[in-house]
């Protein structure tokens, strides 16, 4: 049972409303979900969709065929009409889009009209759309109405009792009309999962890690991260500032950093690249910061609200002069919550920035996921305070060290001072201009730490044939696509998927020597999100092993399973 | 026992006969007078001469980039606002690339000391017009002379309804001195715009040329009365007011931020059990 | 002939109801009025709801980024100061963002028309404060609420000696088209702060809100008394005054540069045979 | 011959004084001269130096010997004594210096109280210097009285003849008190060239291309291209514009060249990182323009007036999104010059952002250069303008074309509008969202430009045995210090200099196959001042080849020669 829907519709017609609804209800009944959306950057009109798939499968990512398209616009209609499997459903409100096709997919259920004899509010059509949309899968109401018992309780009993009226309204609606549907659902054992989103999850990372500060400036899609944790401010004694442009973000965080709590900001390509100097200031600085950073399609604005991944090489180098840094690329929730755990102990632990650098594919997309695993999290602090700093005969904010780590200190926590500096300085943090102190700091801040940092980063994650001909290597959001594409296709060919979230340093080759593993297959294949394939070009400058094939995508959309399984095909003659 | 021994630190790399040296005694001095430690209080700053002034004292210290010394310090007030916080900065730095965190400084009232070594020009660098500089002023890179009108910190102050606006005089250590104490006790965000003359690159600012003008302000002018501050603020000249020259009592950021109420962030212990229960929200 | 058609550009992507469109028809209708044709205009903008504008309109265009458009605008007319130029942009992209580089258009008085529709809100990130949002608006990125003062840009404006400082209401069209002209023809920087209902994200300061405080300026009012304009620039809450709040006629930048007295510096041709003499120099 | 005199002195004495005034006149006696700098970041106080080697023989770095020290502070005698050669001397005054040494390399000459005798005025010390290096030289001194008479004349006759008086008083000094100096100065035939350093030769270079506007923030070692550039305003009609900071600086130049001149900015690591938005920003609307980007060590603030090649990466992909840029490095100010001409035309030809990767070692040394080869300027007008844009049917900024590059018009000059926009655009500028336009502009903006780009990229200079065993490859400012090694160690061992100029994109191996060549040497050696090898990694990601052996400066000081020979011998047991 895989069934998938979609709803479509301008910008503010509440599409996003219906979608979320659905999918915590499908959740709740013990399917697997996984949803995207697809939006133009404007706040009403325009065509937008929302992709929901539901199965008894665990799922990863959105199919291109639809089984129940909501149409709330004409070109909902128009576009994706083409897309409807054979017993495939277009629910529409004729009236409402003055279009009218008495086709055998079509069935016309009076939206507006059902919403307005509920309770006089056009606001709830989609409550009656999301309500049709059970109804016609046959699923029973209970999971709504409770959920719709939760989401308007605040709103007052009118309002609750309205929109349980409406979804019944829709439901019976289509019931009623639908008597062709032969739509079955049907779940094994229904099992508690979570349906979570990219964004929340690397809030929820933040939060489990213990971060206490986060500075930000509003951009996509970034927002929903400091939208998250603005929402838990005061359950978990966190501050979410928004700042006054991303140089204040990022030099805010620095000082929090700096003061003793764990920080954070969060922005998007444009918003980076004005962080870059704060970056480099953090690098000399040593102060451990994280960084969420995610793409959309540029240069520049180029298309907001959409994905790409563009700005990996960007990461790499950023900021003037050497110092280290670890990117993770996380590919699913899951991984975007354990790798924001990972990254603030790492920031922690050796004084560097990290980043969490995602997209809108994944910011947007939900999964269920059987849970997160908090035995996993990793919460040290490394920071000396109270106490062991009292007892701190003397203290070097930058004293040399075997490992490059000096003692990182909470100001006023004892009455040694605590001095950093963006010039090069000695061991207490004061300037210098002297050479033999300059090459001493170079070793200690950068030279010394790089090797112990790469013994952190995780192999990559191996999925498929172990002798596989064909390996398609991806990183980042592209996990669920990839995964996918490998399960279709291993049932024609010897295939497998090398994925990589921990991207920067590459992962050591003693675990897993995945070099040596693309250099036996026959066919290795990079997958990336942008024009040029810039995994492609670390993995050649840091291994030298070079991708002769590549599979681009730089449209601001994301593969599609079925789309990716095309351009793999079309490139087995290579083999 | 604090003492001015308690702060000293390297020996300053500013010209000899800068007026850097005596808003560093005079920094020194207050703290001194406050009975602060060194550990008890943080150093913010940028890039420019002035801000080398931490390393040129003790205390803890975060020298970061040129023009962000604002946020930075924001941020440590956020995370610790039991910690006294202050700025040393350059007009350049504060007024010229730190322009916009100066702004959003004031409108947030953050509860930092902000202390300007206004010397009217890029000293580190080498003498480029900074936003002080007056009209007509030539320089290497401008020999034609400045021609953007000259910025006036205390007039922004007055706009921007700044909790604390005051200027002072390097060479008038008693009166700088005192401002400087009233800052540190001002409930919020304070600036004090400090005339500082650059013996090197600033030939026509001279300690002769402020010394001429500059006048205390009379101690009956009102600097809560908004209006008055505003003209007080515009007069620069042949007379240049020193003193407060506009204060008001508003809250401070850190007071309405519900989260600081159960006191400093970074002495709030994090209860990592939490995050079970917020992970039952998305089942 | 010059009609509205003329500036016939894209449909906007605005929500119905949005106070842009009002801006928008006003813009055009006082570009046909002044029988600019649309080749001899460039609208400058950066990133929101406001800065699409020039694309629903026609003219040269830079639409550039978030918060720099007063930076390329500055660099268009140093290059060619025949050319009017006109920043459309929102209060995030000018007043957040890009605060650093209003103070120095300001200072500058570069011939630039600095038109910011003024939502007091962020819209196109779907409802943010800006940096006039009141204090107190909620937001879902500020659950308890604002908590910065609310930034005043008449006051910035007189305190910064902008030449030409005026604040207008989208929905008093010939208002607004009135100050638009006057800020045209006025010879220097000039900024209009439109008040703009934003329709969807704005619920506190609505057309109705506007309606019920904006008055027009007296007549009788002096525009070139600074003090007088500093005390009409603090007026807000039940009454908020719309006209020209401050004006004065200092030299633009444009006509101090000595360069351009030549003409347009587009226009003025390069001899490539100087360098040969340069080069002189360095035997 | 080939004698080096060191200044030595406290910031603000005047040691650049005396420097560049010995330079000029060993230039027009007809020698071959090489300066370069070391100071602190401070004004006054301190310790400085400045190293100046004239020679017969062409020069392309400084060599750690001295021959004349002239030591205007007792640090100068502590420091570099040990430098001295056998027949050296160290000139300095005892009473002002507090210290005497009566040893045979010690002359004690009195400068303060000889610049007093003449004018009662002890600025004219460093005249009196000057003219007594001069006198232990036995080269005349017409040639300096006549430079005197050149840089005073603005200051009134009674200057001029005062320092005529003071090197006078200096030179007979000297003659008469160094009685045992053994200095011989002959030059074989007097040729006029010109004495220029780095940062003017950007400058020139500027000029010469037709640049019209300058817009920066001050920023060692960019800030001399700033200073030179607003002394030619009037003379060029340039526009220098101190911007409020780096980003408007950026966003201005890129306002200027929109609106139809040719427009370069320039700046450090730190302003820079500032500037990378505004990058990308150039990147999608495709303005053109170039960047002169000194590089300082970092990270943050760092040694602000040191040297380091630490930013190569930062600026291979600096700012989101995918777009073509170019990077030149040059090596000598012949090279800068020509490249930031080059610079330009391919900025204007393919309408992209240029750089000009310099460093403060490259922008503060002084070489002797025959001249440049004005033949070899290029301008060429790429902009559509006046009745060329007039005559034109239609117009689209973004007009797709075979090679990418659409016609770039200037506003205002036609009827037709000028639409430029940072979002994903149409042919005619304006913002779109579908994937079929953004397909088509990636491939416009980005795929078709980079191959033509290429072919505009000169292949590496090449120095020494064309079949030698060890190579000495570099990039940048190390030109000079590699080369001249190689002149020393082309005694002992067969060896040659690769120098890259052009770095990014690399080369095309099909005029010269710089990477068989490398494969095919026993040792090929990486030279580089940062601390990772930032060329080395680049190479490997572009062809594959990697330096298994680096030889790395990071303390923020140049090779010296004799320390990279010395570097050199330590490697040679790889053979
Ligand atoms: C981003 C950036 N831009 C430029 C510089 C170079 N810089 C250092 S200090 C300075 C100006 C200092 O002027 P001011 O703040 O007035 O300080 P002063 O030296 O006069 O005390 C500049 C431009 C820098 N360090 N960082
Ligand atoms: C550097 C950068 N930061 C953030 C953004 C995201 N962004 C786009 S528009 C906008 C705010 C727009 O607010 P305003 O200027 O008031 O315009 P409005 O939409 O309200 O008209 C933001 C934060 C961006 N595009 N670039
Ligand atoms: S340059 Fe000016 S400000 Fe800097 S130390 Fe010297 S006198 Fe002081
Ligand atoms: S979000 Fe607000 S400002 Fe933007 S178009 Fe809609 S109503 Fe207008
Ligand atoms: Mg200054
Ligand atoms: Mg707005």
């Amino acid at each position: 049972m895989d069934y998938s829907i979609k709803i479509g519709g301008e910008a503010g017609q509440g599409i996003q409303t219906i979608g979320d609804a659905l999918g915590r209800v499908f959740v709740r009944a013990g399917y697997h979900v996984f949803s995207h959306q697809d939006y133009e950057s404007r706040i009403r009109g325009g065509h937008n969709f929302y992709q929901l798939r539901f199965s008894s499968q665990p799922l990863a990512a959105s199919r291109n065929k639809v089984d129940i398209l909501v149409a709330l616009d004409r070109e909902s209609i128009t576009r994706h009409e083409k897309d409807l499997t054979v017993n495939g459903r277009i629910i529409y409100d004729a009236s409402a889009l003055k279009f009218k096709n008495g086709g055998p997919a079509f069935l016309d259920i009076p939206f507006e009209k059902l919403a307005l004899e509920q309770d006089g509010d056009k606001i709830m059509v989609n409550t009656v759309a999301t309500g049709a949309v059970l109804g016609m899968l046959g699923l029973e109401p209970d999971l709504i109405l409770e959920l719709i018992a939760d989401t308007f309780k605040n709103k007052g009993d009118h309002v609750v009792h309205a929109n349980k009226n409406a979804v019944r309204a829709g439901y019976e609606y289509a019931r009623l009309h639908c008597d062709t549907c032969t739509f079955a659902v049907a779940v094994d054992e229904v099992q508690q999962r979570m349906l979570v989103g990219g964004v929340e999850s690397i809030a929820l990372g933040a939060l489990a890690s213990g971060c206490r500060f986060y500075s930000a400036y509003p951009m996509t899609p970034s927002t929903g991260i400091m939208n998250y944790l603005a929402s838990t401010e005061s359950e978990y004694g966190v501050i979410v500032e928004q700042a006054e442009d991303e140089i204040a973000a990022i030099n805010m965080a620095l000082g929090a950093s700096y003061a003793g709590v764990r920080a954070m900001t969060g922005t998007s390509g444009g918003g980076f690249a004005l962080m870059v100097e704060g970056l480099s200031l953090a690098g000399m600085t040593e102060t451990p910061i994280v960084i969420a950073m995610g793409q959309r399609p540029g240069p520049a604005t180029g298309l907001p609200t959409r994905t790409e991944q563009g700005d990996l090489e960007f990461l790499l180098s950023a900021g003037h002069g050497e110092f280290p840094r670890v990117i993770f690329a996380p590919g699913t929730p899951r991984q975007a919550f354990h790798l924001t755990n990972k990254a603030f102990d790492i920031a922690e632990k050796y004084q560097i920035p990290v980043f969490i650098l995602f997209d809108t594919y994944l910011a947007d997309s939900q999964w269920t996921v059987d849970s997160f695993d908090l035995n996993q999290v990793r919460y040290i602090d490394y920071r000396l305070r109270g106490d062991a700093f009292k007892n701190q005969q003397h203290y070097r904010r930058y004293a040399y060290t075997e490992t490059g780590i000096s003692p990182l200190a909470v100001p006023g926590d004892a009455s040694h001072v605590v001095v950093v500096d963006s010039d090069e300085h000695d061991e207490e943090g004061h300037i210098i201009e002297d050479a033999a102190t300059r090459i001493r700091m170079v070793e200690k801040r950068l030279l010394k730490k790089l090797p112990l940092i790469r013994t952190e980063i995780a192999p990559p994650d191996f999925y498929g044939d172990q002798e596989a001909h064909v390996v398609l290597t991806g990183w980042g959001s592209t996990y669920g696509i990839i995964k996918e594409a490998v399960d279709e296709l291993a049932k024609s060919m010897s295939i497998a998927m090398l994925h990589f979230s921990e991207v920067f340093p590459l992962p050591d080759l003693g675990l897993f020597d995945y070099v040596s593993f693309l250099r036996k297959t026959k066919l290795p294949l990079c997958i990336e999100h942008n024009a040029t394939g810039q995994f492609s070009r670390l993995l050649r400058a840091a291994t030298g092993f070079e991708f002769k094939i590549q599979i681009n995508k730089y449209d601001g959309r994301p593969f599609t399973v079925e789309e990716l399984i095309g351009e793999v095909h079309d490139r087995l003659g290579n083999i | 026992m604090i003492a001015l021994g308690t702060y000293k630190g390297q020996t300053p790399a500013w010209c000899p006969g800068c007026g850097n040296f005596a808003i560093l005694k005079a920094f020194k001095d207050v703290l001194v007078e406050l009975q602060l430690e060194p550990h008890q209080i943080t150093v913010v700053s940028g890039i420019g001469q002035a801000a080398k002034l931490p390393h040129y004292t003790r205390g803890n210290t975060f020298n970061g980039l040129h023009g962000r010394a604002l946020p930075v310090a924001t941020g440590i007030r956020l995370a610790n606002h039991a910690m006294p916080v202050i700025v040393t900065t350059g007009d350049g730095d504060c007024y010229g690339e730190g322009g916009n965190h100066l702004m959003a400084a004031m409108r947030r009232n953050i509860n930092v000391k902000l202390f300007v070594h206004d010397n009217q020009i890029y000293g580190l660098t080498k003498g480029q017009p900074s936003p002080t500089t007056g009209e007509g002023t030539k320089a290497k890179n401008v020999p034609f002379g400045v021609i953007s009108e000259q910025f006036n910190p205390m007039a922004l102050a007055v706009a921007l309804d700044c909790g604390f606006a005051a200027r002072s005089f390097a060479a008038d250590t008693a009166h700088l001195k005192g401002l400087m104490k009233e800052a540190m006790v001002h409930k919020g965000f304070a600036l004090i715009d400090i005339l500082q003359p650059c013996v090197t690159f600033n030939k026509v600012n001279t300690y002769e040329w402020y010394r001429k003008r500059v006048y205390h302000i009379e101690p009956e002018y009102d600097p809560a009365d908004r209006i008055a501050a505003f003209s007080r603020a515009l007069e620069w000249g042949d007379r240049i007011p020193i003193g407060i020259i506009y204060r008001n009592n508003r809250p401070t950021f850190e007071e309405r931020i519900p989260m600081l109420t159960a006191g400093p962030l970074v002495h709030q212990v994090f209860d990592s059990s939490k995050i079970e229960r917020t992970l039952q929200e998305f089942y």
